[in-house]
């Protein structure tokens, strides 16, 4: 069952790759500007054969996890607070609303302002786009807490802690689950376009590199390792949505059919 | 009634004034350039968003806004579905999309100039490649949760194909769907700049960044201001919609939330 | 084998999460077209997994259902099932009338032949007025009974119900169950009906099929000799209506005796710790 | 690259006589004197060690060098001058770059797509022209090729790209020329697309493109860094000028140029020294089309 | 005033989604500490929402609700309730014996003692084996228990039941309801029992309360005056026994003629179109 989903998704990756093969083959585009998945793949291995790159990789990397840490942490518990808090929710809504569209990209110069093109910098930007996705997810999960469920809570004299914990966690859990796999992928998108602007060292300025210079095929090979980072990531959130949902009906009903 | 308005309208702005007084005396003496005082980006606003403004920056960037939005809902809801109800698509399916997710919009745009060229559709594009993520992913989780008891009910009663979709799948997912559609918004707004950073010549996008490279700064924190204002305000209209469509969700919520 | 319903060596075992249970062991039992069975049973012996294989919602680990001859892969048209989770088996996002509604929709009815038939079945079950109400706007009984005028105002051939007055007052019950009888007897609909109440059981069927605890098998099947003109006050107290329904209880009895444990705990069940 | 070290902003943590400066520069031909004179000796010997930083333009630099996250930063000389008429204390150091000052033989060039009807710059009036910045060096300089073809420069439509985009807007006709600089010019020739002016040269002789900055707080601060970067500059500048070979091969250690473009492009000229009249001129042009919010002062830029 | 609940002129409407229902209009009764009081009345009279304000759950529209002497705000400590939509009240993500210890965990109870009494609680309602199963893996009648066990489990002072015993078998409603009523005589805790099986509300109460259809009163209150021991046997066919529930079948009877509707539709209920 998991190798034959394994063997779909393998598939589907392999179709994926034979179209971007065929596409500049056939002239839809120009090789020149489209290089087709076999010279990718090769200036993907003349890539990973250099150390810089596996040195970009690590500190892109480094951005990702902990700005990514930063922002479910905080995203989680500011949700939390502000749905269990009476009148919080109210009282942060225009703010959040106001906050959420600004883009890092308009930011960046703050950025820099701030910390160069230090870590912190990459750090400030990659927080502030993911944290939204991870609050706004948590939000809404908190509030698909099923009545009964909650007045049983209550009448059993459940504590608010308690009620964190063992009621509204629980529901909200697909929700944040869904926050968080999308905050890993604005994550590593804002860690790579930060390094790309502002030059802080990653995949990202390797990126902007290869861009000024022309080298297109290389370009794109790095793009193709965004691409696969944030498959990675993805097999590693599905991994843990298996074990902490095994109850949930999106999960169990898979078994079941 | 007219005290429930009042209460309302002291939540909508308590905080963001106190955040703005904050703002006012943190930056009143400020002489770093980038950083300037918010009297001055007040006093500046006017002078740059004028009517004039509005009709020639900011109506071209929310209609593609509008259109990209669009174009991501339709197809992550759509997509979303289809990849929610069969276990087997999901499979096929998630890698590339995971793979196509993960690569930033700024050297995406290029892959799709390609493509759409560098017009208007090539913006509505971008835009949309960014939205229907989250739409996606929120209705493929809110598919697969569809109560197992009301899968059978409908199934028990022969309700199949668009009617099963319509009445039961959808709705059941709604405040997923609209989770996602939430978040689209503000990423939308967020692409929107993005995308009007290439090949554009009008559009709020556009503006700020030539306010930001012509170290207009003060105009460039007018823009900023004025993305989050588009921000709020789209998140209203999109609260009203949701109130709407939701009404049974929000009700049945609220029948015990609101009681004790 | 002029049998509606076909059910033989009917066997059920539920899979995952770290446990495993037989569920239905071993039934095998006929409906014949137009006749009402009642079925009961102990808590957990297996009923509402017997009527979801019946109704084609669930797969059989082995043995065979058969739908007027032919086997059931999916759920057979014409046949109405109400579930005996009835809260969950109501559309939230629908109103009442619209959840009566909605499988009507499937059917080839003009709108206002539709509108009659929700409003006549609201009618019968004595929920006219709560029309325009959301199901969780209702009592736990109100919504038990906007499923079963689902079920009525679809008009099915076949009705599979699964406790379907267990949330309702007496009185209400025993106008439902003359509702059902009569309906039977008027359009010669088959009906399985499972219930815990034994008198019910009794009153309603022309036979009963009483299942063992789990491992289930069928334990008896019992004809109902009673006159098929029955009444609230006058059967109940008939000696004979007395005689069957001891008999009923006794069997029940002796079936959850079969077991050690006192109320049909599963002997496959293998509660493991989190896997 | 280089890792940021503390975020000092007094800049320069000098030990033992050797002064450590941080320098945000762009991944292009145009900054390769830095690595010249790191790799020859230059700067060390004047007691300088230095970081550099790669950003992708302006919108990176300039901020960083005015918060002082930065000691120097290279711009081309339209950002520099609008940059100090909206206050922003910069305050050039160095020259960055010149153009060759020949016709044709520039290291930048307005481009159209192959097989395209215009033959002159004179034409592009009224046509779609690529610039990598709108209101910039980019259009300023193109108005004047325009200008000096016969053409009117003010019917010039300008779209913003990515040099790296433009050869390939050019293949798909999206737009009818394209002010373009190296490598991405010589990849687009290669291709088909046309030489029909070189706005750096057309703008003024020997026009200097670029120069390295500083903040004014920083130069006042540290007249004698200032000086030494000067210095060392000067020499690695005169160096590159002298040894294009030398700089073909470092420039391949800090981009990923492909080696055939490499050999192939131009480069552009490294003087000792900026050309302060051609900026005056570019500074005049700049303001005929509005750059400016005020008349830059270019005395005042200037080092 | 020695009461321990004391409910006078409880008054509860519902507003919202178009729709206003008055579901309780006037209620005074009271529950002495240790009694038994049974409750029964037609669908939707709203014994539920009765039960609800009783357990500060819901804040009454007009009326008093207090509890030994003070005014219900929220959920008094000590008090167990017993839902009558089970499924829903049992928390999908945990197995039935972390269900059942949750509410344990608020006390200050050792951990052995907190598996005790869950181990007991489960094997009271024949559950022991179903410990390691999640409540969805359970048929309804399990489900039921489950709740039944978690606030048996609790060992609470005062314990509400809404039709807690819907979805058990006969066999296993009259071991649950000797299982209750040894409980109640052993422990001297108060219990409130909503239900709508006549017989039970006999059987098990000290004191019946029989509520109109709504708009909601108290329709009559009958002392059950049977002797203390009771048994599932003799009690039941005793002639006391039949004249009492014949006494209270016939009140809901009048209850629900009180209204020309069959089943208790509401007067106020305003059933809207789409707001
Ligand atoms: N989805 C499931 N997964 C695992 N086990 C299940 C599942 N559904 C039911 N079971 C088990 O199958 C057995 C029979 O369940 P079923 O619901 O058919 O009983 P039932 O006769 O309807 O009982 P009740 O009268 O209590 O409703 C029970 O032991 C139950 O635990
Ligand atoms: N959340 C709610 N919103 C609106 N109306 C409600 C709500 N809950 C209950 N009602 C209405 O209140 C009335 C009483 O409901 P309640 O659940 O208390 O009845 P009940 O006596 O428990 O009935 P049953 O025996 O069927 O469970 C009903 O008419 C119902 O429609
Ligand atoms: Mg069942
Ligand atoms: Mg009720």
């Amino acid at each position: 069952m998991k190798g034959l989903n394994a063997a779909l998704g393998a598939a589907g990756l392999a179709a994926f790759l034979a179209l971007g093969e065929v596409v500049p083959r056939t002239g839809l585009v120009k090789e020149s500007y489209f290089p087709p998945t076999s010279r990718i793949a090769s200036a993907l291995g003349d890539e990973i054969t250099d150390g810089a790159f596996w040195s970009a990789l690590g500190d892109t990397l480094t951005g990702w996890a902990i700005g990514l840490a930063i922002a479910v942490g905080a995203g989680v518990v500011v949700g939390v607070l502000v749905s269990v808090v009476p009148y919080l929710r109210e009282a942060t809504a225009s703010t959040i609303e106001f906050l959420r569209p600004i883009p890092s990209v308009a930011l960046i110069p703050l950025a820099v302002l701030l910390y160069g093109t230090e870590l912190r910098s990459v750090l400030l930007l990659v927080v502030y786009a993911s944290f939204w996705q991870v609050l706004i997810q948590t939000l809404y999960g908190v509030q698909d807490v099923d009545p009964v469920a909650e007045e049983t809570a209550r009448s059993y004299g459940l504590g608010t802690w308690a009620r964190v914990r063992y009621v509204l966690w629980p529901t909200a859990l697909p929700y944040v689950m869904t926050g968080v796999r999308l905050a890993a992928a604005v994550a590593l998108i804002l860690a790579i376009t930060a390094e790309l602007v502002i030059g802080a060292p990653g995949l990202g300025q390797q990126i902007a590199v290869a861009q000024s210079s022309q080298a297109v095929p290389e370009m794109y090979a790095l793009i193709v390792v965004t691409g696969l980072l944030g498959l990675l990531i993805n097999v590693g959130a599905r991994t843990v949505e298996r074990r902490a949902l095994a109850w949930h009906q999106s999960v169990r009903g898979e078994v079941a059919v | 009634m007219i005290g429930r308005v009042l209460l309302r309208a002291v939540f909508v702005l308590a905080l963001p004034a106190v955040l703005i007084a904050v703002w006012w005396a943190a930056s009143s003496g400020s002489v770093n350039p980038y950083w300037p005082p918010l009297r001055t980006i007040l006093t500046t606003f006017p002078d740059v968003w004028t009517a004039d403004r509005l009709r020639s920056d900011v109506l071209p960037s929310v209609l593609r806004l509008l259109g990209g939005y669009a174009t991501a809902a339709v197809v992550g809801v759509a997509l979303g579905t289809v990849i929610g109800s069969y276990r087997r698509v999901r499979a096929l399916c998630e890698p590339v999309l995971e793979f196509l997710r993960a690569v930033p919009p700024p050297v995406l745009v290029p892959v799709i100039m390609l493509f759409a060229g560098i017009g208007n559709s090539m913006k509505v594009v971008v835009i949309a490649s960014g939205c229907v993520w989250p739409i996606l992913l929120n209705t493929v989780e809110g598919v697969r949760a569809v109560d197992s008891v009301m899968l059978e009910t409908a199934r028990s009663y022969g309700i199949t194909g668009a009617a099963r979709l319509r009445s039961l799948v959808l709705p059941s997912a709604g405040p997923q769907i609209f989770a996602g559609l939430r978040q689209a918004l503000s990423i939308g707004i967020i692409l929107m700049v993005i995308s009007e950073m290439f090949a554009a010549s009008n559009g709020i996008g556009f503006t700020v960044v030539q306010f930001q490279r012509s170290f207009a700064i003060p105009d460039m924190w007018t823009g900023i201001l004025v993305l989050g204002l588009l921000g709020f305000v789209l998140s209203v209209v999109f609260q009203l919609v949701e109130r709407r469509v939701l009404a049974w969700y929000h009700g049945l919520r609220a029948s015990t939330r609101r009681s004790a | 084998m002029d049998a509606l319903l076909d059910i033989s060596g009917l066997r059920k075992v539920y899979e995952g999460s770290g446990r495993r249970v037989e569920a239905v062991r071993d039934l095998t039992f006929t409906v014949e077209s137009g006749e009402l069975v009642c079925v009961v049973g102990p808590s957990g012996c297996g009923k509402t997994t017997l009527l979801k294989c019946l109704g084609g919602l669930l797969a059989p680990t082995a043995g065979r259902v058969l739908f007027a001859g032919k086997p059931v892969s999916g759920p057979p048209p014409g046949m109405a099932l109400v579930f005996q989770e009835y809260g969950r088996s109501l559309f939230p996002w629908m109103r009442v009338a619209e959840n009566v509604e909605l499988p009507l929709k499937q059917k080839d009815l003009s709108k206002a032949r539709r509108r009659e038939l929700v409003a006549d079945a609201l009618a019968s079950v004595g929920l006219a007025d709560a029309a325009g109400a959301y199901p969780w706007q209702l009592s736990g009984g109100m919504q038990q009974r906007v499923a079963i005028a689902r079920a009525l105002a679809y008009e099915p051939d076949v009705l599979l119900m699964d406790e379907p007055f267990a949330a309702v007052d007496a009185q209400t019950r025993a106008d439902l169950e003359d509702l059902v009888r009569g309906l039977w007897r008027e359009r010669g609909i088959t009906i399985l009906f499972v219930t815990h109440d034994i008198d019910e059981a009794v009153y309603l069927g022309e036979r009963v099929v009483v299942l063992s605890a789990s491992p289930t098998v069928v334990q008896e099947q019992l004809k109902v000799d009673l006159p098929d003109e029955r009444d609230q006050l006058t059967t109940r107290v008939a000696p004979r209506f007395a005689e069957l329904r001891t008999h009923v209880y006794e069997q029940i009895q002796a079936a959850k005796r079969g077991k050690a444990d006192p109320a049909g705990g599963k002997a496959d069940a293998e509660p493991a710790d989190r896997p | 690259g280089s890792s940021g070290g503390s975020g000092s902003s007094d800049g320069g943590a000098s030990s033992g006589g050797t002064t450590t400066i941080k320098v945000s520069t762009i991944p292009i031909v145009d900054t390769a004197p830095l690595y010249v004179g790191q790799a020859k000796g230059f700067y060390a010997k004047h007691g300088l060690k230095l970081t550099i930083s790669q950003a992708q333009g302006g919108a990176a630099i300039v901020p960083g060098v005015v918060s002082g996250q930065y000691q120097f930063g290279f711009s081309n000389v339209t950002s520099l001058l609008i940059a100090q008429t909206n206050n922003v204390p910069v305050k050039a150091v160095a020259e960055g770059n010149n153009s060759t000052g020949k016709e044709n033989a520039d290291f930048c060039g307005l481009l159209v797509p192959k097989g395209s009807s215009i033959t002159s710059a004179k034409q592009l009036a009224g046509k779609k022209v690529a610039v990598n910045n709108l209101n910039n060096i980019g259009d300023t300089t193109v108005r004047a090729s325009v200008r000096k073809a016969g053409g009117d420069p003010s019917k010039i439509k300008f779209v913003e790209l990515p040099f790296d985009q433009m050869p390939a807007a050019l293949d798909k006709g999206q737009v009818d020329g394209a002010f373009i600089v190296e490598p991405a010019f010589t990849q687009a020739k290669s291709e088909g697309a046309k030489n029909v002016g070189s706005p750096f040269v057309d703008a003024a002789e020997n026009l200097t493109v670029a120069m390295f900055f500083t903040s004014q707080q920083y130069a006042q601060k540290n007249p004698d860094v200032v000086k030494r970067f000067q210095e060392a500059t000067k020499e690695a500048l005169a160096y590159s000028d002298k040894h294009p070979d030398e700089v073909r091969k470092i420039v391949g250690t800090y981009t990923k140029i492909p080696s055939a473009l490499l050999s192939k492009m131009t480069l552009p000229r490294w003087p000792a020294e900026p050309n302060k009249a051609s900026i005056e001129a570019l500074a005049k042009q700049g303001e005929q089309d509005g750059l400016f919010k005020s008349t830059p002062d270019v005395d005042k830029l200037m080092p």
